[in-house]
C-alpha cells in the first residue's frame, strides 16, 4: 500500500489535462471497471496494469504513471479499445504517456541496445513501430 | 485480365518477398493484376494514436493520394498497411480541422474518399469465393488451417475487415481454395508486434498462446496476412534458425485461481516493484517471472504460411515460385505427409 | 372594452428588491382596457387573494393579470380566486415577473426590472384581451380496465382494480399468465419460491368474476381517449376450443412430438400441444403451429391429440379472433426481457453451450425446470465444479448501447451463487462486479450472506474475454483489487445481462400514443412525482416497462397504477382543462395536413351534409376527448382554420404586437 | 439611452419555460433583453410568429423546447424540428442572418443553459445591429408610393399574343388521338368535362379550354406554347367548373406532379377524375416570346431537368414516350442563379430579395395561379389577427412572400406559373426551388412524385437533422 497525497491536484490537475489533450480521450468517462486490464494480452508483464495507469492519470499521479513499465508493453492491439464499455481508447491514453515520456528523452529502448541482426532479419513494419514507440 | 492498384508496403518489397511475389502469381492466375503504384511511401507502420500526431498520418495520406491517382481503390496485403490506411483515410474524411492541416502541409486537397481493401475482400468481392473455388487446380485435401487474423485486420471496429471480430472472411478464403478452416480463439488475439524489438519474452509468450490454441484445435498449419505475425509467430517457435524451442505452445500460464490463489504472490508484478524507472535491460527483454511459468513441454512446431502461399499451392504454383522454403519453420514435411506436394510434382514431370 | 385588472406582487422583497413594483402598477393604468392597478405585498397570501377578490366585484372587473412569480406557482390558485369571484378562470393570465426579471436581473437601481416587468405586464394584458371564456371540457368514464401484460404487475392490478369492483381485461400474450416471475426459481431477499408465492395469485385472477382473461392474445389498436377507449385485441388461433377445454392433459401426454421449450431457454423439450409450465394458468393447451406435422407437413399425418381429447376441442382449422372492448383506462405492465447471449460474442455467447444467461440459470434451479431443479449445465448435463457469473453483461455498457444500470442484477447474482451452493455443496462460484448496489431492504445483508456464508468468491473487475482450452471455459478478465488480470476455468458461465424493454415495445406505444425513452422504456409523466401515469391522459404504467425493477417494486406499481385507475373511476364523469385545438368548419379545406400532424390522432373527419342529409364534405374536427392541446395542428393549419384555444393565434400576436 | 437588442423567446411550457424559471430559482443572471412568449410547445410555433416578431421591431428570436424524445406531447419538438429545418432554410436563403433566428433545446433543468444562450444571443445580435432593414422597403411598386406600377411599365410592350408574321408552332403529332380520347370520353359520359388548352377565339395564344360537347373536341391542341399548368382547376375554389361535373384533363408530366399533391392532400379524389396524359419534350415560358421555333433559351425553367417528359399516373397517355433533350439537361439558370446566392453573404442576398420584393404590389397573382394555394379562405384573407399586412404600403411584402413560400415547402412541384405570372417579375422560381433543395437534401423528399405520401412539413422522423439547433 502507498500513499499519495492528493493536494496537489484538488485545484488543478495539470497532468490529466495534458493527458487528456495529448490521448484525445475523456479520462473523466472511465469507471474503472478494468476491463482494459483483463483483455489486454500483455497485463502479465506490466507493472501497473492498464486500468490502474489510468486511475493514476485521473488522480494526476504523474511519476507512477509514466515510471511504470505499461505504456512501454502496450502494443496498441486494441483489444482493450475493442471491450471497453465505455467507448474510450486506452491504447491512445498509452500512447499519448510514451509520446510525453519519449520527448523527455525517455525510453525503453536505446538505439544500441536493439538487438544483433533484428533490423536485417525482422520486418519493417516493426522496425519502423519500434522505432516510433519505443526509442527516444 | 482486370487490374487493381496495389501498395505492398515496406515489408513486402524486403523480408516478406515470398508473400509478394505469391500473392502477384497467384492473382495473375486468377485473371488479376496487382498493378504497384507508381510511387510509395512507407505507411509508417503504426498509425499515429494521438490526435496531435499530424506528421504520423502525412505517410499514410500520400500513400492514399498517390491510390487516388491510379484510380480510387488501393489493395494490401499487409494487415499493418491495411489498418493504417484504413485509419487515416478516417481521420481525413471525418476529422476537417486534421484534413486542412494535413492537405497545406501536403500541398493537396485530398478528402478521404480512396476505398482500401485487403487482397482477401478482392477475392472475395471481385473474383467471388465461388469462382475461386472452381479455379483451385490442386487439391488442398481439406489441410486443417488455423486462420490468424491478428489485432490490425480486426481492431478497430470502425477500419476493420468486413466490421471486425465476428467476421469469418479469412475462414470461407480458406474453405474456398479446400482447407478445412480451423477457427480457433486466438485468432485475434495480439502476437506480440514491435515487442520484437525490446520484449522477446513477450512476444514468445504471445506468439505461443496463439500457436498452442491453433494446435489444441487441430490445426496443422497457421496461416496469416500480416508479416509481423508471420515472423512472430515462427520466431516463437525457432529462435535463430536454430532448432531450440524459446518456449512451449501450452499456455505459458497456469490458473492463478487454482485451489491456493490468494496465497500466491502477484505474478505481474516485476521482482523489483512499483515506481522503479524502466530497467536498463528493458531493451534486452529479461522478464524472470515469465521465464519461471512456461511448463518447458515441448511440443511439435507449427508451420506458418502467408495466405497467398495457400492460395498460390491451391492454384497449382510449383513451390519454389511460392517460397515455402524461405520460411523458417518449412511446411514442406506438413505438405508432403498430407500428399498435397508431392502429388503436384509428380503431376508436373 | 374589457375591464382589466392589474395586480403586482411584490413578494416580500423577492420582486420589490429589483423592480419598482409601484411604478409598474401606476404606468400599467394607461394601458388599453385597465381599469384598476394594485401593489400588494404578497398577492399569494389569503388576504393577497382576498384582496384579488374583492377588487374584482367591487370593480366589476372582467379580465385579470397577476404580475407576479411564474405561471407553475400560482396559476391555479389566481384562477381559482378569480372564479371564487365570479370570473371565468381562464380570464385570468400570470405575468411572470419574478423567475423570468427580478431575479434573474439583480439590479438594485431597479431600472431594468421596472423596464422588463413592464414589457412583461404588456404583454400580458395585450393576450388577456383576446381571451375568451373556457369551459371545463366534460367525458363519460367507462368504468372498465384494460391491463396489458399478465405479469406480477399486471396481476397485482388487475386483483387491485378487480377487487374495487370494476371489470378488468387482462390481456397476455404467452399461452400463460404469469410473466417472468414464473420463470424464477427463488426470490430475493427471503429466499421464497417464485412461483409458490405468484401461483395463487395468477389462479386468483384467472377465477376472478370481474377479470376476462385473454391468454395468447395481443392488443391490436387502441383508439380513444381517458374514459372512452375502445380496444381490439387479437385472440391468436390456439387450435383448442377454450370453452370446452376441461383441461385434462390428455392431448399433451399423448402427443408423440417434441420442441424445445422457449419457457425453459430451450434448454428443455416439451410437447407439440402443450401447456408452457405445469402451474400455467390457464392450463388450457395450445398447438405449436410451427412445428405440429399438421401444419408444417402433410395435413394427413398425426392428429393424436384431436382423437384423445374427451370434449373434442381440437380445431385445427382455427383462426384469429378478434375482440373488441370498450374500457375507460388502459394499464401497461409489458414487462421486459433480457438481453440475449448472443450479443455477447467476446464471451461466445451463442457459441458455447455453457454461457448462458441470468433467466436461463433460474430455469435450470428451478424445480419445474427442465433439469428439475438441479444445476446441470447445458452442454452435456453435468454438474458444474465452477460456475463463473459475470454481472453488468450489457448493462452499464454504452458499447452495447446500454448506459443504464439493470437494477436487479446484483441481487440476483448473489442469489444464484447460493442456490448454486445450496444445490453443488463443493462447487465453487465466481463473480465478476463493477459495483455491489443493493439498496433495497435486507439486500445488503443478503449480498454480504453470499459472500461471508456461501463462499461466493467476489472479484471486482470486467470480464473480457471467454474462450475455450482444453475442453473447459477459460474466463479472461480483472480484479482491479488486486490489481491483476485474472484466468479461471469455468465448467458454466452465467451472464447478468441487461434488463432491456419487450421486442415490440415501442410498437405498442405508438399504438398507445405513449412515449417512450431512447431504449423504449416507457416514459412516466413525471419520474418522481407521477411516475405511473404516462403524459397519455387515462393510460397508465407498472412494473418493468417503465424500467428495470425487482418483485417488490413491480408489485406497488401495479397497485399505485391500480388505484390511479381506481381514482379516476370513481368519478361518473371527467373533466379537463379546456386547452384543446378546435376547428372552423367554415374555412377547412381538408387538407388533413393536421390529422397527419397530430400526436395523439385527436383530428376526425366530420361530415358537412346539406338539409336533405346529402353528404357535401368532410372538414376536420376534434375530438376535445383526446386532444391534449400541444397546438401542432395549428401551426400545420395553411389557412389557420383551426386554433388552440388558451394560446389563440389572437392572443399570441397580440402578444407579439405588444412589444 | 443607447440601443438595446430587442429578443422574443417563442419557449415551450413543460421545458425552456420551466427551465428559464429554474433559472430564476437559482438566481442565474441573465440579460434582461429577451421577452418570452408561452406557448405549450415549440410544435404549436407557426413560421408566422416569428415573421411577425420582426415586423414589430424584434432584432431576434429565440425558440426554444425540450429536448428530442422529452416532448410533453409525444412528438411536438419534433415536427417543430422539421419546420425548422424548412424556414432556416427559407430565411437564411433570404439573407435573414441565421444569428437572429436561434433554435435550441432548453430543458427544465437546464437553468444555465438557457442564462447562457440568452447571454450569447444578446450579444450576437448586439454585434449584427438593429434589424431595421426588415423595415427598409420603399414599396417601389405601390400605387400609394406614387411610383408606377411595374405592370403598367411592363404592360406597354406587352403582346396579347403572337405577333401576325411569326408562324405558329404546329399541332404535337398525337393531337387527333388526344381529340378522340376526350370525344370518347365525353360520348360516353364518362366525364362532364374535358380541360385542356386550345386557342383563343380572337388571338394568336393558347388558352385554356373547357370541352364539353363532343363535337367541340376539334378545339384541343398541343403544342409548345401549352405551358399553364391546368390542374389549378380541379380543387374546390374553382367552384363553377366543378358544376359542371367530373373532369378529364389534358396534363403534362410535370402538371401531374402537381396533382400527385392535390391527391396526396385529397382535394381531389383519383376516381374523381380523368388524367389525359401527353408526352411533352418542353414548353415556352412565355408564349408571346415565341418567335417561330421552340429556342433552348425560351424554355420554361421547369422543362430544365425535367424527368416527367413521359406522364405516371395518368389513366390514358397520347404521344410516344420522349427522351430528355440536350436543351433539358441542368443545371438550369435557376439552380446557377441559386448555388449564386448561396455563395452570397447574407446582407447581399437580402439586398437581392429587399429589391425584388419591394416591387411586390400584394396582387396574390402567385396565389391565384398556384393550383396548390387552394385555400378557401387564404391567411391573408384573415383580419383576426391579420398576420400578413395586406395594406397599400410595403410592410407585409415579406411577410407575403415567406408566408407564401413557407406553405408551399416541400408541397410545390415548381411548375412556375408564379413566377411566370408575377407582374412584378419577382424570381420566386429561385425559392420555391431552393425550398424544394431543401426538402431533397434534408429529407430525401421530392414533391409530386408519391401520391400516398404526406407532404414532409406535417410528418418528421427522429433523425431529422439538428445540427443548427443549440
Amino acid at each position: 500500500m502507498m500513499k499519495i497525497s492528493l493536494d496537489t491536484i484538488s485545484e488543478q490537475n495539470a497532468f490529466l489535462d495534458q493527458v487528456e489533450r495529448e490521448s484525445g480521450e475523456d479520462l473523466s468517462r472511465c469507471y474503472q471497471c478494468g476491463n482494459c486490464s483483463g483483455s489486454c494480452p500483455v497485463s502479465f508483464a506490466m507493472e501497473i496494469p492498464v486500468s490502474q495507469v489510468i486511475r493514476f492519470v485521473q488522480l494526476g499521479q504523474e511519476r507512477m504513471a509514466l515510471q511504470a513499465n505499461s505504456m512501454w508493453l502496450c502494443v496498441s492491439c486494441l483489444q482493450c479499445q475493442a471491450r471497453c464499455p465505455k467507448c474510450l481508447d486506452p491504447s491512445k491514453v498509452m500512447e499519448a504517456l510514451r509520446r510525453m515520456s519519449l520527448r523527455q528523452g525517455k525510453g525503453p529502448v536505446a538505439l544500441a541496445q536493439v538487438p544483433d541482426g533484428f533490423l536485417e532479419r525482422s520486418p519493417q513494419q516493426a522496425v519502423v513501430a519500434g522505432f516510433r514507440k519505443l526509442i527516444p | 485480365m482486370t487490374s487493381i492498384p496495389y501498395y505492398p508496403g515496406c515489408t513486402l518489397n524486403t523480408v516478406a518477398k515470398p508473400f509478394d511475389l505469391s500473392a502477384r502469381r497467384s492473382l495473375k492466375l486468377l485473371g488479376i493484376e496487382l498493378a504497384e503504384l507508381a510511387q510509395w511511401n512507407c505507411c509508417g507502420a503504426s498509425f499515429p494514436l494521438t490526435p496531435n500526431n499530424i506528421i504520423g498520418l502525412t505517410g499514410p495520406t500520400n500513400v492514399l493520394i498517390q491510390s487516388q491517382k491510379a484510380g480510387g481503390t488501393v489493395s494490401t496485403l499487409c494487415s499493418f498497411c491495411y489498418n493504417t490506411l484504413r485509419r487515416t483515410n478516417q481521420v481525413i474524411k471525418e476529422d476537417e480541422g486534421r484534413r486542412t492541416v494535413i492537405n497545406d502541409f501536403l500541398g493537396t486537397s485530398y478528402e478521404g474518399d480512396v476505398e482500401v481493401v485487403h487482397l482477401l475482400e478482392v477475392l472475395r468481392d471481385r473474383l467471388g469465393f465461388s469462382e475461386l473455388k472452381k479455379r483451385v487446380t490442386r487439391n488442398l485435401k481439406k489441410l486443417k488451417v488455423g486462420a490468424y487474423y491478428g489485432c490490425t485486420l480486426l481492431r478497430p471496429k470502425s477500419a476493420a475487415i468486413d466490421g471486425g471480430e465476428t467476421t469469418r472472411i479469412f475462414e470461407e478464403f480458406l474453405e474456398a481454395i479446400g482447407c478445412e478452416a480451423i477457427e480457433f480463439p486466438n485468432r485475434g488475439e495480439c502476437c506480440g508486434s514491435h515487442l520484437a524489438m525490446s520484449n522477446e519474452e513477450v512476444v514468445v509468450r504471445l506468439s505461443g498462446a496463439v500457436v498452442a490454441s491453433a494446435q489444441a484445435f487441430g490445426a496443422e498449419l497457421v496461416t496469416t496476412t500480416c508479416p509481423l505475425c508471420f515472423y512472430n509467430l515462427e520466431r516463437s517457435q525457432k529462435a535463430q534458425g536454430s532448432d531450440t524451442l524459446l518456449a512451449t505452445r501450452s499456455e505459458a500460464v497456469s490458473d492463478p485461481l487454482h485451489g491456493d490463489w490468494l496465497s500466491r504472490p502477484r505474478q505481474c508484478l516485476s521482482p523489483s516493484g512499483r515506481g522503479q524507472t524502466p530497467r536498463a535491460d528493458a531493451g534486452k527483454g529479461v522478464s524472470p517471472p515469465m521465464r519461471e511459468e512456461g511448463d518447458q513441454t515441448p511440443g511439435a512446431t507449427l508451420p506458418v504460411l502467408y495466405f497467398t502461399q495457400l492460395l498460390g499451392l491451391a492454384l497449382g504454383l510449383p513451390e519454389e515460385e511460392l517460397g515455402l522454403g524461405e520460411n523458417l519453420i518449412d511446411p514442406r514435411p506438413v505438405l508432403r505427409a498430407k500428399g498435397i506436394v508431392r502429388e503436384q510434382l509428380v503431376a508436373s514431370s | 372594452m374589457s375591464k382589466i385588472g392589474v395586480f403586482v406582487c411584490q413578494c416580500g422583497n423577492n420582486i420589490a428588491g429589483t423592480v419598482d413594483t409601484a411604478k409598474v402598477a401606476d404606468e400599467a393604468k394607461n394601458l388599453p382596457g385597465v381599469v384598476h392597478t394594485e401593489n400588494c405585498r404578497f398577492l399569494c397570501s389569503s388576504p393577497g387573494q382576498q384582496l384579488v377578490k374583492e377588487i374584482i366585484k367591487t370593480n366589476g372587473l372582467d379580465k385579470v393579470v397577476i404580475a407576479a412569480c411564474s405561471p407553475h406557482m400560482h396559476e391555479k390558485t389566481f384562477r381559482k380566486a378569480s372564479e371564487e369571484a365570479g370570473l371565468n378562470p381562464f380570464q385570468c393570465e400570470i405575468a411572470n415577473i419574478r423567475e423570468h426579471c427580478s431575479w434573474v436581473h439583480e439590479d438594485k437601481t431597479k431600472v431594468i426590472g421596472t423596464e422588463k416587468s413592464l414589457d412583461i405586464t404588456r404583454m400580458t394584458v395585450e393576450r388577456v384581451r383576446r381571451n375568451g371564456p373556457l369551459d371545463k371540457i366534460r367525458v363519460p368514464v367507462t368504468k372498465k380496465a384494460l391491463v396489458i401484460g399478465g405479469g406480477v404487475a399486471g396481476i397485482q392490478a388487475a386483483l387491485d382494480i378487480a377487487e374495487a369492483g370494476h371489470e378488468v381485461i387482462l390481456v397476455e400474450k404467452e399461452p400463460s399468465i404469469g410473466g417472468q416471475m414464473a420463470k424464477l426459481s427463488e426470490t430475493f431477499p427471503t429466499m421464497d419460491c417464485s412461483q409458490c408465492i405468484l401461483t395463487p395469485k395468477m389462479v386468483e385472477a384467472a377465477h376472478h368474476p370481474k377479470i376476462r382473461l385473454y391468454t395468447y392474445s395481443e392488443v391490436e389498436s387502441v383508439e380513444g381517449y381517458i374514459g372512452n377507449f375502445t380496444v381490439k385485441i387479437r385472440k391468436k388461433a390456439k387450435s383448442v376450443i377454450e370453452e370446452l377445454c376441461t383441461e385434462c392433459g390428455e392431448c399433451t401426454a399423448k402427443c408423440p412430438f417434441t420442441a424445445p421449450n422457449e419457457f425453459d431457454s430451450e434448454m428443455g423439450k416439451r410437447k407439440l400441444i402443450y401447456i408452457p409450465f405445469p402451474q400455467a394458468v390457464p392450463a388450457i393447451p395450445i398447438i405449436d403451429r410451427d412445428h405440429c406435422p399438421k401444419y408444417v407437413k402433410d395435413k394427413k399425418k398425426c392428429g393424436v391429440c384431436a382423437k384423445v381429447c374427451g370434449p373434442n376441442c381440437i380445431d385445427f382449422d382455427q383462426e384469429d379472433t378478434f375482440v373488441t372492448e370498450k374500457v375507460g383506462a388502459v394499464l401497461v405492465a409489458t414487462g421486459y426481457e433480457v438481453m440475449g447471449v448472443e450479443r455477447f460474442p467476446e464471451f461466445g455467447g451463442g457459441r458455447y453451450k455453457d454461457v448462458i444467461t441470468g433467466l436461463d440459470f433460474e430455469r435450470l434451479a428451478s424445480a419445474s425446470g427442465p433439469t428439475g431443479g438441479d444445476i446441470k449445465r447445458p452442454s452435456d448435463g453435468k454438474v458444474p465444479n465452477r460456475v463463473v457469473f459475470i454481472e453488468c453483461s450489457g448493462s452499464r455498457d454504452e458499447s452495447k448501447g446500454v448506459a443504464y444500470c439493470s437494477n436487479i442484477c446484483c441481487m440476483y447474482t448473489a442469489k444464484h451463487a447460493m442456490l448454486y451452493k445450496h444445490k453443488v455443496h463443493e462447487g465453487q462460484s465466481f463473480i465478476f462486479y463493477m459495483d455491489i448496489r443493493c439498496g433495497g431492504k435486507r439486500y445488503e445483508e443478503f449480498h454480504r450472506r453470499a459472500v461471508e456464508h456461501e463462499g461466493a468468491v467476489y472479484l471486482r473487475g470486467r470480464v473480457s474475454r471467454v474462450y475455450e482450452r482444453n475442453g473447459r471455459l477459460l474466463v479472461q478478465g480483472a480484479d482491479t483489487l488486486s490489481g491483476s488480470q485474472v484466468e479461471l476455468e469455468a465448467d458454466l458461465v452465467v451472464l447478468a445481462t441487461a434488463v432491456v424493454p419487450r421486442i415490440g415495445a415501442k410498437d405498442l406505444a405508438k399504438r398507445l400514443g405513449i412515449s417512450y425513452d431512447g431504449y423504449g422504456f416507457y416514459n412516466e409523466y413525471h419520474p418522481k412525482l407521477r411516475p405511473v401515469e404516462t403524459a397519455t391522459a387515462g393510460i397508465y404504467l407498472a412494473g418493468a416497462c417503465i424500467g428495470p425493477v425487482d418483485i417488490p417494486t413491480s408489485v406497488a406499481q401495479g397497485s399505485a397504477a391500480a388505484s390511479k385507475v381506481l381514482a379516476l373511476f370513481s368519478n361518473e364523469e371527467l373533466s379537463r382543462e379546456p386547452v384543446v385545438a378546435e376547428v372552423n368548419t367554415a374555412t377547412c379545406n381538408a387538407c388533413w395536413d393536421c390529422e397527419t400532424a397530430c400526436p395523439y390522432h385527436a383530428i376526425q373527419r366530420e361530415a358537412v351534409k346539406d338539409r336533405a342529409g346529402n353528404v357535401l364534405r368532410y372538414v376536420a374536427k376534434v375530438n376535445e376527448g383526446v386532444c391534449v392541446g400541444c397546438g401542432v395542428c395549428v401551426a400545420a393549419c395553411h389557412s389557420k382554420t383551426i386554433d388552440l384555444r388558451g394560446y389563440t393565434d389572437a392572443q399570441i400576436y397580440a402578444a407579439i404586437c405588444a412589444l | 439611452m443607447s440601443w438595446e437588442p430587442k429578443i422574443v423567446a417563442f419557449v415551450c411550457n413543460w421545458c425552456t419555460y420551466a427551465g428559464a424559471d429554474l433559472a430564476g430559482v437559482t438566481r442565474t443572471q441573465y440579460r434582461p433583453n429577451v421577452r418570452l412568449i408561452r406557448v405549450p410547445c415549440t410544435g404549436r410555433v407557426d413560421p408566422l410568429f416569428i415573421i411577425k416578431a420582426f415586423e414589430q421591431g424584434a432584432d431576434g428570436v429565440l425558440i426554444s423546447g425540450c429536448h428530442p424524445g422529452d416532448c410533453h406531447y409525444i412528438s411536438g419538438n419534433l415536427h417543430a424540428k422539421r419546420r425548422w429545418i424548412f424556414f432556416k432554410g427559407l430565411t437564411d436563403f433570404v439573407g435573414i442572418e441565421p444569428e437572429r433566428i436561434q433554435y435550441a433545446w432548453v430543458s427544465a433543468s437546464e437553468a444555465n443553459k438557457w442564462a447562457k444562450m440568452v447571454d450569447q444571443a444578446t450579444e450576437t445580435i448586439r454585434g449584427l445591429g438593429p434589424f431595421t432593414k426588415y423595415h427598409a422597403l420603399k414599396g417601389t411598386g405601390t400605387a400609394a408610393n406614387g411610383g408606377a406600377c411595374p405592370l403598367l411599365v411592363w404592360s406597354e410592350a406587352w403582346q396579347p399574343g403572337i405577333p401576325d408574321e411569326v408562324p405558329l408552332p404546329e399541332d404535337a403529332p398525337f393531337v387527333p388521338a388526344l381529340r378522340e380520347k376526350a370525344r370518347e370520353l365525353l360520348e360516353k359520359g364518362e366525364v362532364k368535362v374535358v380541360i385542356g388548352y386550345g386557342w383563343a377565339k380572337r388571338q394568336r395564344r393558347i388558352v385554356p379550354v373547357f370541352i364539353t360537347e363532343p363535337g367541340d373536341v376539334s378545339r384541343l391542341v398541343f403544342n409548345p406554347l401549352c405551358v399553364n399548368n391546368l390542374s389549378v382547376y380541379l380543387p374546390r375554389k374553382q367552384g363553377d367548373i366543378a358544376k359542371l361535373g367530373k373532369p378529364a384533363i389534358v396534363a403534362k408530366g410535370c402538371d401531374i406532379k402537381t396533382i400527385t399533391v392535390l391527391l396526396q392532400e385529397e382535394q381531389i379524389g383519383r376516381d374523381g377524375i380523368v388524367i389525359l396524359g401527353v408526352s411533352c419534350s418542353g414548353v415556352i415560358y412565355r408564349q408571346e416570346l415565341w418567335a417561330g421555333k421552340a429556342a433552348p433559351d425560351l424554355l420554361a425553367p421547369k422543362c430544365i431537368g425535367c424527368d416527367v417528359q413521359t406522364p405516371r399516373l395518368a389513366d390514358h397517355v397520347v404521344g410516344e414516350p420522349v427522351a430528355r433533350s440536350v436543351e433539358q439537361q441542368g443545371p438550369s439558370e435557376v439552380q446557377r442563379q441559386i448555388e449564386a446566392l448561396d455563395r452570397k453573404s447574407p446582407g447581399e442576398r437580402w439586398d437581392f430579395w429587399a429589391e425584388h420584393f419591394d416591387r411586390c404590389i400584394k396582387c396574390y397573382a402567385c396565389s391565384q395561379v398556384c393550383p396548390l394555394c387552394y385555400c378557401d379562405r387564404c391567411i391573408t384573407e384573415k383580419n383576426n389577427p391579420q398576420w400578413v399586412e395586406t395594406s397599400a404600403h410595403p410592410q407585409g411584402n415579406f411577410s407575403w412572400n415567406l408566408v407564401r413560400a413557407i406553405h408551399l415547402a416541400g408541397r410545390c412541384t415548381y411548375c412556375g406559373e408564379c413566377d411566370r405570372v408575377c407582374p412584378a417579375n419577382i424570381p420566386l422560381n429561385l425559392i420555391n426551388r431552393k425550398l424544394a433543395v431543401v426538402s431533397e437534401e434534408a429529407f430525401d423528399y421530392r414533391s409530386g412524385y408519391d401520391e400516398k405520401a404526406h407532404p414532409p412539413m406535417v410528418v418528421y422522423h427522429p433523425d431529422d437533422k439538428e445540427n443548427f439547433i443549440r
